[in-house]
């Protein structure tokens, strides 16, 4: 082994509470080490030379630099080792600057520091073996789960992109929830035109599969190469795809597990999806007097949906409009928490509203019960402190979303995971609203937490395009600090099979060992700290490394 | 498949926050070749600003760093950091973009972000990062983990003044630099930079020539800057027994300096430095050469000097006094020795006037006569003395005779006063005094009863033509003797140097009385021996004498680490404002008089040898400080000491903006926002009452990268008492957005969690129209908030005003509908979001329709389609959105983006 | 507790057994009485010299078991809860086969350590109770035990208090065994002989007194090679990744100024005890094993006790619940942090 | 033999995760914050990869102290890492906590940006390591 050390001073940086000389000077005796040299501007293009020239001319295998902290100059050194025909992962960086000249004001102590960091990157360089960044071949084609506007909107993606794409929806039709909207807001477009310019669009492609009343039967494999059954009406089809977007949306609350709101024992006490379908031909006196509730089904503890629903306040803004416009005289009386008219030109569609005389009542809301004449409203108005009692002809809950029924089972089958209200969990709530700890099964829309139409089409592409990127070129590069399985130590005790957290890890029944499946690992080492004999290792930080950086510390002086 | 290889497609994603990092990052795994356009020195946009992220208080540095990395790391996008678009032109279906780098001043290449450069810039800025609650310098990096993580010099205009003043000091001293710390009430950092290229503040701001002033552009204008004073200020105003000294790796090496006089001192603190062990020899009892023996008290007191001096031993340095060089100690052995030696023995000896009787009893030798004094001894002065000389030995003499009690005083010169070398200041505190000079007048004999001094024959001059030095030669007129009767005579007619040490092999080094030596280098023809100041040149000013031994030291070092000695030669011409210039900048600052300093009443200071100046008063010193016109410019001054720290040399000013057209085949737009200032709301005292802030203002104040660290802090104290208002510039017409912000109710739940977390008895009050907490664990968010102790009131304060505890809100609580008063240390605001500035300027550059409030107008069913084909915006830039919905735009774009490009 | 279960006796459980055994492919892994002692054996056709009750240890059974496999071959467990215990804990490492086995426990008495010759040991369970009453024959494990009762596995064989045997099926696969043996369910079984063991001190050492015990060991590993749980094909300590090298002994004498043990022996045993401190039953097999008399039980138990009590696991009670270190809760263990 | 006393500095290993407590430490770093030079860090890509093993080893050793590093729960770059590493620090401080040597082994939660809570904590750690090696040292001679 012919190790080369290279102490910087980054000019009086390092220099300054270190003593590189003596640094530079003392690994020139050190056991394997032939060159040993302290230097101003390591980074600087002479400074990068005499690496290079080292390199040639001492034949070294191992570089250990000694610099600044390893994430600062990025790939330059890696780059260097390169050019010199150096595996650039036999480079060791050392930082004794960051953590060591600027934290310790002693020169003595600093350098005596710096050089236990500098011996414990020679012990841990030998163990350094040379990585690749392998390619993995991926198929370039996608499932589709759930064929609402999130999902169309992938598939539409993802098909214009010259992908192979499978959408299954369980239910007969495309379109979801969106579907079934007269008109959508903001845009008033009705929904069903929405939803049919989209299918439209992806049946006249052919690389576009739809199957329709499909669900999911069987998934098996790793990223880039699923295998997934699916089940409908003209039977089973097997179909190999390199990633998974769930988009399966959310299922409509349930207003009869609200009891004391008589739900679907009056007929004048209605939904706002019941609304959305048979306003027209309700039959309402001329002046009707209208309640509209919301956060039914959302902002309640107590039948366990403590989250916001965000899209009911202007659902129950657009019930208050069509009952005005359509009469005049009608007194509409909205009972609300917080009014949350969410996404852009709510605020303004709540003012309008406001002026087209609808009232807005903050309140909690006790029971509506059935009268002869009307329905009768009991609650409290948390304005004023007093409760009140009021006489309506139509009472429009405003219902929230609900998790996805079948959210648990799809969960199952993915191996991905939900969260408390059962949507689907995250991978990253701020940076990977999309990713799943699963690589290549990404989520969009609403089935992750509710949504309304523009976020729900903001999701699917952005989804798609994620998974566009992990797969469109047919192959992936593997990120090279992944796990490895020493087959013959492996005992086949699989603990580390239950803490992955991406199932990179797969169990062999037959030889009774596991090995990694290399497109899915991450890379965090948690299989290597867990398996007790070391059978399985992180590559770049195996035991024998991390091993010899602690004796490296612990150096005898 | 066709294996043609297709042009790479090219997208520029303009702003480099959260949206665009996504965007860019999303169309990178692609394969898309992206130029990332921000305008400010880093990515990370506003969301590295942040603190926390709501709603799992996760930190955003550690969420968002990674992916900045990602930025920098990924070899499909350029990064173009603190650049501007100019203009975007349809080129088919792309896109040519122009596009102006700004320069940075720094070579990013060379610069290792070390911090060295900010540390010793003198141009304190407020803080972007930090909400301007907190300061940087003009050359900076914004934040620790910015992309790139390299320095910037922020550079506003052009720097008018050419700074003469840096340019003629021997030593260089940054003259602009600690005026602008002075003038900003920083008087200890202003003492630092001094010492950066002087180890002697205290004596130059008293004695130098001040060869920066008679060059300084104000000079031009009106008067020029005060410049010895103010340093003598900032000297004054530090303790020189509180340096402490730095940590110095020693070489081994041993250096010797012969004389501890400024030349000498200056070297051993130099080479000190360089971790050499330094020895020096000094003749005379006490360091200090002719600042200790050879300028009055009344001038420098010792005490000042002496603190100086002690700085120099702390360093390490050894002074050995009374031990002479070729008497005590053999010169050859000293160079046996040492590593290197250096002489510095200046110029000690005075020089005889050669006319008769001049070894009368009463007749002195001016150098003796102060050398005499500053030792201690009291020479003797009789009622009438005269001192014959013109330069500041002379003045020094016949000043100190005065205050030894000599009845008369009187200066004898040769020439006419225009010709005096002294100090013009000095020649009127001589006068001031009492002391008349007689001109043109010159000793011819004395006269003598017993062998003392009883009269002096003088005789009359007149000017003649010009010598070589184009001074006119006085010439004496004939039969012109007057007898002058005086009972002391002080001969202050120059100096000489007095090198008899020089024995043996060294003698060869002296020429003509002087030593033979490189005026720049300090070398000389033995290696290893290096000589400097009046020694070599002649009697000069201290400063010079400074600026030589500092020469030498660098010197020293470069042969001791076996590098080329190459002498420095400074030979630029100062510069001048021309007429333009001094026009122009008469009309910009107007004309202002330089202050003087205080001086004792001359009527007083005649008998003691107390210090004639008292000095600058903090108000003038900074008020004199700031007439300084180079220090008036906005950012970067151009003083050049982030040039000199830089030892990479990564500074250069000459870089300049530099404008590339570049193509690219589709655009993503992610301007990111800003922040209503509420200013206007006058009803909240914003910027008047101290403890309304904004919310940002207050996210920079709890975050550990702010100013404090991350503590909660209101003048120094922790505040107790906090009142949150909601919808401050939004949901209201008044403010111009009707619209509701979105983030607001978020973020002020986040804050008051933050508060309720660190200060456990913190009362904390919200007022709220609605709380807008949708979004996933949003509302859990802010129902865990109420549980635990944060009051939330429905309804929106009319006022805030002071009282003698603080803030006072006065609000209706509309459930329950009383009135509420509620005393608060802070008040902070929930201030909406804006559309960004810039986006009018992009959209006019791009011809975008904007929506009623001014963001990006875009389509709620394909949520990043302008009004231009194949440009696509996402994020805060086409109204307001959370970090997800931000996230999830920016995908989108680049999706839509994608789908563009791939036609 | 009162829980289902047959009232049996001890013949009919007996031919129960036997017309198991009369298939080919079933075992009965149980005790076989000896001369002078009771010893662990795979009975197959019948159950000639079958003892239910085993006061004598020396190695923990299920160490038999381990890597067994085989899904055709029906096998009944017929061991002490400590056995059983490293049975389960041995299922959840997948190191033997769960399905084709029923383990029954049976309620333990306590044991003699067959290192040393004793002789006067009853065998009616009565009796053994009263012969260990006092707690001075026992062995240390045993003393410290903190489950005797049969209530781990399948099923579980239990005496009552009049001496009378039961049969209370936990599992399906329990109540496939306790079907087959005459008799009818009880809805509550009556108290037992054996109650709940009384609670263990928590283990308090310091390194003078390990180093003291320790200092006997000579690394042969025969505690490790006996253990039920360790189960690694390949053991960490067959290499050298943890053993110490270059100036590892230096280190330690510059820190400490001397040393007691080489410190592999530290690192050993307690990197095994980290290992193990999860699945650890308490059985003592280890100190069994020991040629040394190193009083290892007490080291190992007792943390191995303390670490499980973190979590409120105890190792082999339960076939589902996971073993810690492979499972999580978010919320939790908010002290762990410094 | 001289009996000058020479006083031994603690030695404490620290394992820090990449994302967070290491992003710290270069913050703290580059703010030039200053902690004990006994402090040395191994940078490991998730908390979760120390194996207590490791932890044991580098204490007998000869480290005075060893501290594992990580993002706050929740905060993983690898979404339940350090929920694992919980468990495990939990267990084996538990461990040391038997054998009297509580407090040698330790587990932090800092994130990218808290540069100030990781010197608080290694600082804190360090001085109280030192203490006790100071009162050993005393007990020896």
């Amino acid at each position: 082994m012919k190790i080369g050390v290279f102490v910087c001073h980054c000019g009086h940086n390092i220099k300054h509470t270190v003593n590189v000389k003596r640094l530079g000077d003392f690994f020139k005796s050190f056991p394997n080490v032939v060159v040993s040299e302290d230097y101003p501007f390591v980074c600087s293009e002479p400074g990068q030379d005499m690496i290079k020239d080292s390199i040639e001319k001492y034949g070294l295998d191992r570089v250990v630099i000694a610099s600044c902290t390893p994430s600062l100059h990025g790939d330059l050194f890696k780059d260097l080792l390169k050019k010199s025909n150096l595996n650039p992962f036999y480079l060791r960086r050392v930082s004794i600057r960051e953590h060591c000249s600027w934290v310790g004001d002693d020169l003595e102590k600093n350098s005596e520091k710096a050089k236990r960091l500098i011996t414990a990157g020679i012990y841990g360089s030998c163990h350094q073996v040379p990585l690749e960044e392998k390619r993995v071949d991926v198929t370039k084609s996608a499932l589709i789960i759930g064929g609402g506007v999130s999902g169309l909107s992938a598939a539409l993606f993802l098909s214009n992109m010259g992908m192979q794409v499978y959408v299954a929806e369980k239910e007969a039709f495309l379109g979801g929830q969106v579907g079934k909207l007269k008109n959508v807001w903001p845009s008033l477009k009705s929904g069903s035109d929405i939803i049919e310019a989209m299918v439209g669009e992806l049946k006249s492609r052919d690389n576009v599969e739809i199957y329709t009343s499909t669900v999911l039967k069987s998934f098996e494999g790793f990223f880039g190469n699923y295998e997934a059954v699916l089940a409908g009406p003209q039977g089973e089809k097997k179909i190999i795809i390199g990633g998974v977007i769930v988009s399966i949306g959310f299922s409509l609350f349930d207003a009869r597990l609200k009891p004391e709101l008589n739900y679907g024992k009056d007929e004048r006490i209605i939904t706002t999806v019941d609304f959305e379908n048979k306003f027209e031909s309700l039959n309402l006196p001329e002046k009707p007097r209208v309640a509209i509730l919301h956060c039914v089904g959302s902002r309640d503890e107590q039948i366990g949906k403590a989250y916001c629903s965000r899209i009911c306040c202007i659902n129950s803004l657009r019930v208050a409009n069509a009952v005005k416009d359509k009469f005049k005289d009608s007194y509409v009386e909205s009972f609300y928490i917080d009014m949350r008219s969410h996404p852009k030109g709510g605020e303004e569609y709540y003012e309008d509203t406001q002026a087209k005389g609808a009232l807005f009542t903050r309140s909690n809301i006790a029971e509506i019960t059935s009268g002869e004449n009307a329905i009768i409203i009991r609650g409290e108005d948390t304005l004023l402190s007093e409760p009140f009692e009021r006489e309506f002809d139509l009472a429009v809950l405003s219902i929230g979303m609900s998790n996805p029924v079948d959210s648990r089972d799809l969960a199952t089958l993915l191996k991905i995971t939900l969260d408390k209200d059962k949507f689907f969990l995250e991978a990253h709530i701020k940076l990977r609203p999309f990713d799943t700890a699963v690589k290549g099964i990404l989520i969009a829309g609403a089935c992750s937490g509710p949504k309304d139409t523009e976020e729900s089409i903001n999701h699917g592409r952005s989804a798609a395009l994620k998974l566009f990127g992990f797969l469109n070129l047919g192959w992936a590069y593997l990120d090279p600090f992944i796990s490895y399985v020493n087959p013959r130590r492996c005992s086949g005790c699989r603990m580390c099979e239950h803490a992955c957290f991406s199932n990179a890890i797969k169990y062999d029944e037959e030889t009774r060992v596991v090995h990694v499946e290399e497109a899915a690992c991450q890379g965090c080492g948690l299989c290597n700290a867990t398996c007790p004999s070391s059978a399985i290792g992180l590559k770049g930080y195996i035991d024998s490394i991390i091993d010899d950086e602690i004796n490296g510390f612990l150096m005898t002086v | 498949m066709n294996e043609v290889t297709a042009k790479e497609k090219e997208v520029l994603v303009v702003g480099g926050g959260i949206g665009g990092i996504t965007a860019a990052l999303e169309l990178a795994g692609c394969g898309i070749h992206v130029t990332m356009l921000e305008q400010t020195a880093t990515i990370g946009g506003r969301m590295i600003q942040l603190d926390k992220t709501f709603p799992t208080l996760d930190c955003s540095t550690c969420t968002l760093s990674p992916k900045m990395v990602e930025v920098a790391l990924n070899q499909k996008i350029d990064l173009l950091s603190w650049a501007k678009l100019l203009a975007v032109k349809k080129n088919g279906a792309g896109f040519t973009a122009s596009i102006v780098k700004r320069s940075r001043y720094v070579n990013i290449e060379k610069c290792t972000a070390c911090g060295t450069c900010f540390a010793g810039c003198p141009v304190v800025m407020k803080s972007e990062f930090n909400m301007e609650t907190g300061t940087r310098k003009a050359i900076y990096i914004p934040f620790p983990q910015a992309i790139p993580n390299k320095a910037v010099i922020d550079k506003r205009e052009s720097q008018l003044c050419p700074m003469p003043c840096k340019h003629v000091c021997p030593v260089g001293t940054n003259v602009p630099g600690y005026l602008k710390h002075i003038s900003e009430g920083r008087h200890k950092d202003a003492y630092m930079l001094i010492r950066e290229t002087n180890p002697f503040p205290s004596v130059c701001g008293r004695v130098c020539y001040a060869p920066c002033e008679e060059v300084c552009c104000r000079g031009q204008i009106d008067s020029p800057l005060a410049i010895r004073d103010i340093k003598r200020f900032a000297a004054d105003s530090f303790d020189t027994d509180s340096l402490v000294p730095p940590q110095i790796q020693k070489t081994g090496e041993k250096v010797a300096v012969i004389g501890a006089g400024p030349a000498g001192l200056s070297c051993a603190h130099d080479c000190a430095l360089q971790g050499y062990d330094v020895t020096v020899f000094e003749d005379l009892p006490e360091a200090g050469g002719m600042l200790r023996y050879g300028i009055p008290e009344y001038r420098l007191p010792k005490v000042e000097l002496k603190k100086e001096i002690d700085y120099i031993k702390k360093l390490g340095v050894d002074i050995r006094c009374s031990t002479a060089a070729g008497k005590d100690i053999a010169f050859d052995e000293l160079k046996e020795d040492y590593n290197a030696v250096f002489i510095a023995v200046g110029a000690q000896k005075g020089v005889p006037l050669g006319v008769p009787g001049e070894d009368s009893r009463g007749v002195m030798e001016g150098i003796k006569f102060l050398r005499d004094f500053n030792s201690g001894a009291a020479p003797t002065v009789g009622g009438a003395c005269a001192v014959i000389g013109g330069g500041n030995t002379a003045v020094d003499c016949a000043r100190t005779a005065k205050r030894l009690g000599a009845g008369s005083v009187k200066l004898v010169y040769r020439r006419t006063r225009d010709e005096m070398p002294a100090a013009r200041e000095e020649i009127e505190a001589l006068e001031n005094e009492g002391i008349e000079i007689e001109f043109l007048a010159v000793p011819v004999r004395f006269l003598a009863e017993n062998g003392k001094l009883s009269a002096m024959e003088c005789a009359r001059m007149e000017p003649g033509d010009p010598d070589a030095d184009g001074r006119r030669k006085p010439v004496k007129i004939n039969s012109s003797e007057f007898v002058m009767p005086v009972d002391t005579v002080i001969t202050a007619l120059g100096q000489a140097m007095d090198l008899s040490f020089l024995n043996g092999t060294a003698s060869s080094l002296i020429n003509n009385n002087y030593i033979k030596a490189d005026s720049a280098a300090c070398t000389t023809e033995i290696e290893g021996i290096f000589a400097g100041g009046d020694s070599v040149t002649g009697p000069a000013y201290v400063i010079e004498a400074i600026a030589a031994g500092k020469r030498a030291a660098l010197s020293i070092g470069k042969y001791l680490r076996k590098e080329s000695v190459i002498p420095q030669i400074k030979n630029a011409q100062p510069g001048r404002l021309n007429n333009e210039e001094i026009r122009f900048a008469a009309e910009r600052y107007g004309r202002e008089e330089r202050i003087a300093m205080t001086e004792e009443p001359s009527g007083e200071r005649i008998f003691d040898f107390r210090e004639v100046s008292s000095g600058y008063k903090a108000e003038e010193a900074e008020a004199e400080a700031s007439r300084c016109i180079a220090g008036k410019v906005e950012g970067c001054i151009e003083c050049g000491e982030c040039e000199r720290r830089c030892e990479v040399k990564a500074i250069d000013y000459s870089i300049k903006d530099e404008i590339v057209d570049l193509d690219f085949d589709g655009i993503v737009l992610a301007p990111g926002f800003d922040l209503y200032d509420p200013s206007e709301k006058k009803e909240y005292g914003y910027g008047v009452y101290n403890g309304v802030m904004t919310g940002m203002e207050f996210e920079r104040l709890s975050s550990v990268t702010g100013p404090t660290g991350g503590d909660i802090l209101l003048n120094g104290k922790i505040p107790k008492r906090f009142f949150f208002i909601q919808c401050v510039g939004s949901r209201e017409r008044q403010s111009g957005a009707r619209y509701c912000s979105r983030v607001c109710c978020m973020y002020t739940a986040k804050h008051a969690s933050i508060i309720r977390d660190r200060i456990k008895d913190a009362e904390i009050y919200v007022s709220y129209i609605d709380v807008r907490a949708y979004g996933k664990n949003y509302d859990e968010f802010y129902k865990s908030a109420q549980e635990n102790g944060i009051f939330y009131i429905k309804g929106i304060p009319g006022e805030v005003t002071k009282t003698e505890n603080g803030l006072l809100v006065r609000v209706e609580d509309m459930l329950g509908g009383q009135l509420l008063e509620i005393e608060a240390d802070m008040v902070i605001l929930a201030t909406g979001i804006r559309p960004r500035k810039e986006i009018e300027e992009l959209c006019g550059i791009m011809s975008i329709d904007k929506d009623e409030y001014g963001f990006i107008r875009t389509d709620s069913i394909e949520p990043s389609k302008t009004s231009v084909e194949g440009i696509f915006a996402c994020g805060m830039g086409t109204g307001p959105k959370d970090v997800p919905d931000t996230v999830a735009s920016g995908g989108e774009a680049a999706a839509r983006c994608m789908e563009y490009i791939n036609q | 507790m009162k829980m289902k279960g047959k009232k049996v006796d001890a013949s009919s459980v007996e031919s129960t057994l036997n017309k198991f055994l009369e298939d080919e492919q079933h075992l009965i892994f149980g005790f076989e009485k000896q001369k002078d002692r009771i010893v662990h054996r795979l009975f197959r056709n019948d159950l000639h010299g079958y003892s239910l009750f085993n006061p004598y240890f020396g190695i923990n059974g299920a160490i038999y078991l381990k890597r067994l496999f085989s899904k055709s071959t029906k096998i009944i467990l017929i061991l002490r809860p400590c056995e059983i215990r490293a049975y389960i804990e041995l299922t959840k490492l997948t190191q033997v086969e769960r399905e084709s086995i029923i383990a029954v426990s049976v309620d333990c008495f306590g044991a003699v350590s067959l290192k040393e010759k004793i002789e006067d040991v009853p065998a009616d369970p009565v009796e053994l109770k009263e012969y260990f009453a006092s707690g001075e024959k026992l062995r240390p494990a045993c003393a410290a035990c903190r489950e005797r009762r049969g209530i781990v596995g399948d099923a579980g064989i239990r005496i009552d208090k009049s001496g009378s045997i039961w049969i209370l099926p936990y599992t399906e696969q329990g109540e496939t065994l306790s079907n087959l043996i005459e008799g009818s369910y009880e809805e509550n079984t009556p108290d037992m002989l054996i109650g709940e063991s009384p609670k263990q001190e928590k283990f308090q050492s310091n390194m003078e007194t390990f180093g003291a015990d320790f200092s006997k060991c000579i690394m042969c590993m025969n505690c490790r090679d006996m253990c039920p749980v360790c189960y690694c094909l390949d053991c960490v300590f067959n290499g050298d990744e943890y053993m110490p090298k270059g100036d590892a002994l230096l280190n330690k004498i510059y820190q400490k100024g001397s040393t007691d043990l080489p410190q592999n022996k530290e690192i050993f045993h307690f990197i095994r005890m980290y290992h193990v401190s999860q699945t650890c039953v308490g059985c003592g097999a280890c100190e069994e094993a020991c040629p040394q008399g190193i009083p290892l039980a007490k080291y190992f138990k007792g943390t191995s006790e303390r670490m499980q009590d973190v979590f409120s696991y105890m190792s082999g009670m339960s076939f589902d619940e996971e073993i810690p270190f492979t499972t999580f809760l978010e919320d939790e263990l908010k002290n762990a942090a410094d | 033999m001289p009996e000058e006393k020479i006083k031994r500095n603690a030695e404490i290993v620290g394992f820090v995760c990449t994302y967070c407590t290491f992003k710290a430490s270069e913050m703290a770093g580059s703010l030039r914050m200053k902690y004990p030079e006994g402090i040395r860090l191994i940078q490991v890509p998730c908390s979760s990869r120390v194996d207590p093993a490791f932890i044991i080893k580098a204490i007998f050793e000869g480290a005075d102290g060893v501290f594992v590093g990580g993002c706050h729960p929740g905060d993983c770059h690898f979404i339940k890492g350090n929920f694992y590493t919980r468990r495990k620090m939990a267990a084996l401080k538990e461990m040391f906590d038997a054998f009297s040597m509580k407090g040698k082994v330790r587990l932090f939660w800092v994130s990218a940006a808290e540069a100030r809570r990781f010197i608080e904590k290694v600082t804190a750690m360090y001085n109280e390591i030192q203490d006790k090696v100071d009162e050993n040292e005393g007990k020896k001679s």
